[in-house]
């Protein structure tokens, strides 16, 4: 007789704390996926159930309450927002026989160090941002910049990766500023940034300091007059935080509804109906995490951690990016990813696709995974 | 309470925690408890400050992440055995606190909690930006070697066994501590408490003991930590934000800082209501915010005070009541 | 060569332009009580607080015995037997008021201090109270609980600030007789600061008279009591 | 004449300690009554208790023609009855005038000013600008009992005005409690020094274990005072 | 160069007088370290933004503070009145339970989303200052600042009520038996501080953005200017907060590595030079 025991969804997101507004995102796009399943009969017969839990925003509260999901059973983990939680998961999922879908961390470590046999990333990586940046800054055509990161790994790792991919052009950095995490004012910042006189800045801000900047950066007139390049800075909430300032910036993004593939548009589709709205971003990514975790359940023919695992590693999957394979050296979808400049579409200033960069982009394997 | 007294209860706890670890088949319930015991331990830490010293910290989440920041850097460089490297970081921690408590115990009040805090906040932030080994803001992990004190990881790891264990740590350090209490050092630090410039004319020179018992605070945090580090296997700048300090100094209250077990029950209190919560509610906070105010206001000694006051209620009056008549 | 005990010479303690002590020399010898009276905001608990070392001297020394304690902290004047009471009772108000007495006579090296602590509980009347919280303690039970911790020790050297303050007539003759008894008996030597004129001029083998932080007279009680300067600045009708 | 204060068989608390049991007095208009006991009998018990300093339990207060159901530290201020507090609790972060200033509190106007203070304690106007805890004790004193006839009110509660002072400064509140009381201001004055309550008192009332005890007029005597003191060394 | 960061200093020097001279107040009557003061100053924005998007920014400017004025006077009354007689610690716990309330509230109310309010039109201009052009706006701030440190030091050292909340602030008993009604006194006190968070927070909004979780990054900077300038001086925590918002600017360009210490740095350094802060000589 057929296995259709079903498939338990432990659902971990910021519900409170510094990433409540991502987490809602994620859970609302994960919820959909679920609803979405179950109301095509279940994956292959198997119906979808989830626990949902609230990770704070911190590791350890993350942790705590994925271990309970996981323990009671709810262990398909998905959700967490930040990648210290991330990385909190990761070695315990064996302990507590879970497995786990990254749909928005992107530290590289994750696939890296403390990748796991049961820990997937979904979404892109740190490196896979940085390898688009040197291809990208070849069309760059101001001659000056300057660069504002956020003051940790990631926020100097975008900034350095940026210096080099435009010397290499030939042209030049003039200064590179770090802002503690948790900046309210940005003036000092912006002040040093207007008197470098540079064409264009690279930022790499994220959350509410990126809002805060882009908004004190209008307030003292260093936009529009000069031009942002932003990392990870035009997402969809930051521009709708932000009015019409970030109208026109270019810059990476993970994901826009105008992804030229049948499951994006059936995605696209379904969610417009379904809210009357585009999705986001964060809400497509996380859709694309629970599709991912389906299709391992899909392929193993099994709700069990351990077999969802073993079926992912090194499989083809057809996801709203396109068919694209899990790699089996450190469980990383390879994706494609995109440069975007935001703009009015339909009546909405959001993203819109300028540049794909394929997927043959994406670095080889950390050589500090070792499964 | 009398030596007997002591031994027994100390038993009976053990007694208690091995019923608990044999009969409860739960993992979910086992390691809830797990944690809510190492935050008793961290809460004990902190309790113990208020208790002995009057002082209020802000900043003992530097002492429970520095625990695994320390054992976690220690063996990523592969420096030396686990084993030794748990005891050099307590050792470190202790001197650490020692060192910092020479330099801050002397402010007074409040402004001692603040300035715990703005320590404690220096290498949450230091931390946070730091690049390479431990990973900034994303945190490290924790490379337990595969066996520890002669067991194996995963038997360690066990949910009954890894709760036994920090079940007999939390009820030795209570131990230690209460035996340490009843020496000539409870009464010399109490007396420094209670009136520091009073016990200067006694001859009481009073930095030291002060000191000493931050530092003592500081490394039964740090017993916590390491039990932390075992647990989760992960550290990250979090475990020194000074909002983990204040949830515990919550517990501390909550529980009650006059029992030297109060806080440990606070912590416990904490973790289950915690968890009722998370299944039940999506505005914990307020829940929660409104329990805590609840608590305080009705309980002001804490739950340790109201069981203690319940216990009295049986015995005989007060001594001053006695007195007062004469 | 002199015995004095205690011996300040030339102490000043300025708080800004507050001269409250200016240039005071006082001597202790063994076994003697010296009363020190004079108008309020004479200096009189500033005097005590220089010898003990609460307060840093603008100018002076303080000898105990023949060793100069002037650069030493309260610690360690009080480890070599100087020891003082409070104008304001200062005691511990958590600890039961045989622990906190005890504690003091411990710290002081005293090897049986059970003992040498229920002697003094027992002199003070606080027998009855000895498991009794300080903070639950009367005003007037409070002050003599300060006052045995002061005593507690074996301390060579007294200084009492208002001792009697707040203790009813009986209590403070008791008081006044227990001070007479415990020099001869242990060959204390006290500073008294006192109100009472009864008792300061009753019991003091020498008293000083204060004013505006100097000495304005010192010798045996009766050639003060009759001196007209302290008579005009001080005593009053009590004279 | 009404009372200024009544005090009717009044129950007292600190937490769950009884201190006072059914204890009752009575002050007039002008009159000069003096409570004493000997330590810790609840004289300041009494005084705590008209303030809400100490827990009411049965019992009436009232101060002159209202009842004081409630009692809180202001309300006796605001009839008119104000208190000089054992331990003086001069304001530390105030000016020696500022303190003054403050005792001015209810705005009621009468005959003390602060130039009027400053004639009765000339000492206070030198160290007019100093913060009101430089000074000495007795100092304080003379300040805590300025502060209170800035109220002019007309009942002043005295907690042991003169412990700690000097001879000197004792005769001076005498002959000063005396010429406020010539000018119609009621005193309750809490002393355990019997020759000043034998100079400034027209009647006593005696307390022992939280109650008064023994009442009667003050015999300005050497007897009188033997009397008295038998009373405080029960 | 220079002149830009200090003005810049000066801007976020005075938003923390506004926001700091209201929890100093609460302290100094109320001994209460109040832990919901950053989550007042949180509500008084988004209760800011609400009115704006129904009115107008000036009409917010003092309706919000207005009321979280009421919101104080109740917090006083039903809050710290009843806990006054209790150790501090207590206290603190009771407005942590506070802060996790209102923010919950607030993220019920406006949502999780960082939301933005616009620079009034009416400031929404540069200004050339010693040759540097500066929002307007910022300007305004400086100025509200200015008024209400001004304000709040006459009316504390001149008048009569002024002298009632000093003395308060030392010894709420001995200045409650002068006939002070020390009860009405702490709410009307804890009702201005609450209403000044609220001023801070209107204030602030137009350039940093709202959101559940901006309670936090204030709050700690605050305690840092109370403790340095000691704990309930108003007039120490003026020059800390200048100190700290020109420490914080200058920091940021010259020291960009220790920037994020310093203000730390400071704190741990003035406290163990003056363990009560720049204004407590006497204690
Ligand atoms: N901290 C201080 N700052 C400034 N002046 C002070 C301080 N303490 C005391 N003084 C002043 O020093 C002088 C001496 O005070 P002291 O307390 O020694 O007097 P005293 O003789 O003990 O008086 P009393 O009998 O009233 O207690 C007084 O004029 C007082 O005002
Ligand atoms: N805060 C308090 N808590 C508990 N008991 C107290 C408190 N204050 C005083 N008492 C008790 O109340 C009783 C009366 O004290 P009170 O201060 O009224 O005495 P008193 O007559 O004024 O004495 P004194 O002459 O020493 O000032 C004393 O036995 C004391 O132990
Ligand atoms: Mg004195
Ligand atoms: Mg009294």
């Amino acid at each position: 007789a057929k296995n259709t025991d079903p498939v338990r969804v432990g659902l971990v997101s910021s519900k409170s704390g510094v990433f409540a507004q991502q987490g809602e995102e994620v859970i609302r796009a994960v919820q959909f996926a679920i609803e979405e399943a179950n109301a095509r009969g279940g994956i292959d017969g198997r119906k979808v159930e989830v626990s949902e839990a609230d990770d704070e925003g911190t590791p350890d509260a993350g942790r705590r309450a994925a271990e309970k999901l996981a323990r009671d059973g709810y262990n398909l983990l998905i959700g967490p927002i930040p990648s210290s939680i991330s990385l909190a998961l990761a070695p315990n999922l064996e302990r507590w026989d879970a497995a786990y879908f990254v749909v928005a961390s992107k530290s590289d470590k994750i696939t890296g160090d403390t990748c796991k046999p049961r820990a997937f990333r979904t979404n892109h990586s740190d490196a896979m941002d940085i390898a688009m940046i040197g291809e990208w800054a070849k069309n760059f055509k101001e001659k000056t910049y300057a660069s504002i990161a956020a003051d940790y790994v990631w926020g100097h790792d975008s900034s350095e990766s940026f210096a080099k991919a435009v010397k290499a052009q030939g042209k030049e950095v003039k200064i590179q500023l770090y802002a503690p995490m948790g900046t309210k004012d940005f003036s000092p910042y912006i002040a040093q940034l207007k008197d470098a006189g540079v064409d264009a800045i690279w930022v790499a801000e994220i959350g509410r300091d990126a809002i805060a900047f882009v908004k004190q950066a209008q307030e003292f007139g260093l936009v529009p007059k000069t031009r942002l390049i932003g990392h990870a800075l035009i997402q969809n909430f930051m521009v709708a935080a932000t009015e019409n300032a970030l109208e026109g910036t270019q810059g990476t993004t993970a994901y826009t509804p105008d992804i030229d593939t049948p499951r994006n548009k059936a995605f696209v589709a379904a969610w417009q109906s379904k809210f009357s709205r585009l999705p986001t971003d964060n809400e497509a990514q996380a859709y694309n995490g629970a599709q991912v975790m389906f299709e391992g359940v899909r392929k193993a023919g099994s709700a069990k951690p351990a077999d969802v695992a073993a079926a992912l590693k090194g499989a083809s999957i057809d996801t709203i990016y396109g068919t694209v394979t899990m790699r089996a050296a450190d469980n990383q979808l390879v994706l494609p990813n995109f440069v975007a400049r935001v703009k009015p579409m339909d009546g909405t200033l959001r993203p819109v696709i300028e540049q794909t960069f394929a997927p043959n982009l994406t670095p080889a394997p950390s050589a500090l995974c070792k499964m | 309470m009398s030596i007997q007294r002591m031994s027994l209860n100390t038993l009976a706890a053990l007694v208690i925690g091995a019923v608990i670890a044999l009969t409860v088949s739960s993992g979910t319930v086992l390691s809830l408890l797990t944690q809510a015991i190492i935050y008793a331990v961290f809460a004990i830490g902190v309790g113990l400050l208020l208790r002995q010293n009057g002082m209020v910290s802000f900043g003992h989440a530097l002492y429970f992440g520095a625990a695994g920041y320390g054992i976690g850097i220690i063996l990523q460089l592969g420096l030396m055995p686990a084993e030794l490297a748990i005891v050099v970081t307590l050792a470190a921690i202790a001197i650490v606190g020692l060192l910092f408590g020479l330099v801050i115990v002397r402010v007074p009040g409040i402004a001692f909690g603040m300035l715990t805090l703005a320590i404690g906040q220096m290498f949450f932030l230091t931390a946070s930006r730091a690049r390479g080994l431990t990973g900034g803001a994303d945190g490290m992990s924790i490379d337990w070697p595969s066996t520890l004190f002669g067991i194996s990881q995963s038997v360690l790891l066990r949910p009954a066994n890894l709760f036994m264990l920090c079940w007999i740590v939390l009820v030795g350090i209570i131990l230690l501590l209460a035996l340490l209490l009843r020496s000539r050092f409870g009464s010399i630090t109490e007396a420094v408490r209670d009136n520091e410039e009073r016990a200067r004319f006694i001859g009481i020179s009073t930095l030291l003991p002060r000191a000493a018992v931050y530092a003592l605070s500081a490394l039964v945090t740090g017993v916590g930590g390491v039990l932390s580090a075992l647990n989760t296997g992960f550290i990250s700048p979090e475990s020194l934000h000074w909002s983990l300090s204040g949830m515990t100094l919550m517990m501390v209250v909550v529980g009650g800082y006059k029992a030297l077990w109060g806080p440990a029950l606070g912590a416990v209190v904490y973790f289950l209501f915690k968890d009722i919560l998370g299944d039940y509610a999506d505005h914990w906070m307020a829940i929660f915010g409104i329990a805590l105010i609840t608590v305080i206001v009705f309980s002001p000694t804490g739950i340790a005070g109201a069981l203690q006051k319940l216990r009295f209620r049986h015995q005989a009056t007060p001594a001053k009541a006695a007195v007062s008549s004469h | 060569m002199n015995n004095y005990v205690l011996q300040a010479e030339d102490v000043a303690i300025h708080y800004g332009g507050v001269k409250a002590v200016d240039g005071v020399s006082l001597t202790l010898e063994k076994g003697q009580i010296r009363g020190l009276i004079g108008p309020n905001g004479a200096g009189k608990s500033t005097v005590i607080d220089a010898i003990t070392g609460r307060r840093r001297l603008t100018r002076g020394k303080v000898m105990l015995g023949t060793e100069d304690v002037s650069a030493l902290g309260v610690v360690d004047r009080r480890m070599r037997g100087l020891s003082r009471s409070f104008q304001r009772t200062s005691v511990f108000g958590q600890m039961s008021v045989r622990k906190q007495v005890e504690l003091a006579s411990h710290k002081m090296g005293v090897s049986d201090s059970a003992a040498d602590a229920d002697a003094v509980l027992e002199e003070l009347d606080l027998r009855p109270l000895a498991n009794v919280i300080a903070e639950d303690l009367g005003y007037g039970e409070q002050r003599r609980l300060d006052l045995a911790l002061a005593l507690v020790g074996h301390p060579s050297v007294l200084l009492l600030d208002e001792p009697m303050a707040g203790l009813s007539v009986q209590e403070s003759h008791d008081l006044a007789h227990h001070l007479t008894a415990l020099t001869s008996r242990r060959d204390v030597s006290v500073l008294l600061v006192e109100h009472d004129m009864d008792v300061v001029f009753g019991i003091s083998d020498v008293v000083t008279v204060f004013e505006l932080g100097r000495v304005i007279a010192s010798g045996a009680p009766s050639d003060v009591r009759a001196d007209p300067r302290v008579r005009e600045a001080y005593l009053g009708s009590a004279a | 004449m009404t009372a200024l204060l009544k005090v009717d068989r009044i129950n007292a608390f600190y937490g769950a300690a009884h201190i006072l049991h059914n204890l009752s007095l009575e002050v007039r208009a002008g009159e000069r009554v003096a409570l004493i006991g000997r330590n810790g009998v609840g004289k300041t018990t009494v005084v705590n208790t008209l303030l809400g300093l100490a827990r009411l339990g049965e019992g009436q207060i009232r101060f002159r023609d209202s009842e004081i159901r409630k009692p809180r530290p202001y309300l006796a201020a605001q009839h008119s009855i104000v208190v000089v507090p054992q331990g003086r609790r001069i304001i530390a972060n105030l000016t020696v005038e500022e303190n003054l200033v403050l005792g001015a509190a209810t705005g009621r106007k009468g005959p003390w000013t602060v130039p009027e203070i400053y004639k009765l304690f000339p000492i206070l106007q030198e160290r007019a600008h100093t913060p009101g805890t430089a000074l000495s004790g007795g100092q304080q004193q003379m300040l805590a009992v300025g502060r209170a006839l800035m109220a002019n009110p007309s009942l002043i509660l005295l907690d042991e005005p003169t412990e700690g002072l000097a001879p000197v400064i004792v005769d001076q509140l005498a002959t000063i409690f005396n010429r406020v009381a010539d000018q119609g201001t009621a005193l309750l004055l809490i002393e355990q020094n019997m020759s000043l309550v034998v100079r400034v008192a027209h009647r006593y009332l005696a307390m022992a274990k939280g109650a008064v005890v023994a009442s009667g007029e003050v015999n300005n005597s050497r007897d009188g005072l033997k009397d008295l003191e038998a009373h405080i060394m029960v | 160069m220079l002149t830009i960061n200090l003005f810049n200093g000066l801007v976020y020097g005075t938003l923390l007088i506004v926001m700091c001279s209201g929890l100093a107040l609460i302290y100094g009557l109320r001994r209460v370290v109040n832990f919901a003061h950053g989550s007042l100053y949180m509500l008084g924005a988004y209760i800011g933004y609400s009115v704006a998007a129904h009115a107008d920014f000036w009409v917010a400017l003092f309706v919000a503070p207005a009321v979280m004025a009421a919101i104080g006077v109740v917090l006083d009354r039903y809050g710290f009145r009843l806990l006054q007689d209790r150790d501090p610690l207590t206290v603190v716990l009771v407005t942590f339970g506070l802060l996790l309330v209102i923010e919950d509230f607030v993220q019920t109310v406006w949502g999780k989303s960082n939301l933005s309010l616009a620079t009034p039109d009416a400031l929404n201009f540069a200004v050339n200052l010693f040759g540097t052009q500066v929002p307007a706006y910022r300007i305004g701030v400086i100025v509200v600042g200015a008024a209400v440190a001004l304000g709040l030091s006459l009316w504390l050292r001149f008048s009569r009520y002024g002298l009632f909340v000093r003395a308060a602030s030392t010894d709420p008993t001995t200045t409650s038996m002068q006939g002070v009604n020390t009860d009405a006194l702490s709410a009307g006190v804890v009702g201005l501080g609450t209403a000044l968070a609220g001023l801070a927070g209107v204030v602030s909004a137009p350039f940093m953005s709202l959101s559940p979780s901006m309670s936090a990054d204030v709050i700690i900077d605050s305690f840092v200017v109370v403790v340095i300038g000691g704990l309930g001086s108003l007039a120490g925590a003026f020059i800390a907060a200048m100190v700290l918002g020109m420490v914080q600017a200058v920091g940021a360009v010259y020291l960009p590595d220790a920037s994020v210490l310093l203000p730390f740095v400071l704190m741990v350094a003035i406290l163990i030079w003056r363990p009560a802060g720049f204004a407590g000589s006497r204690t």
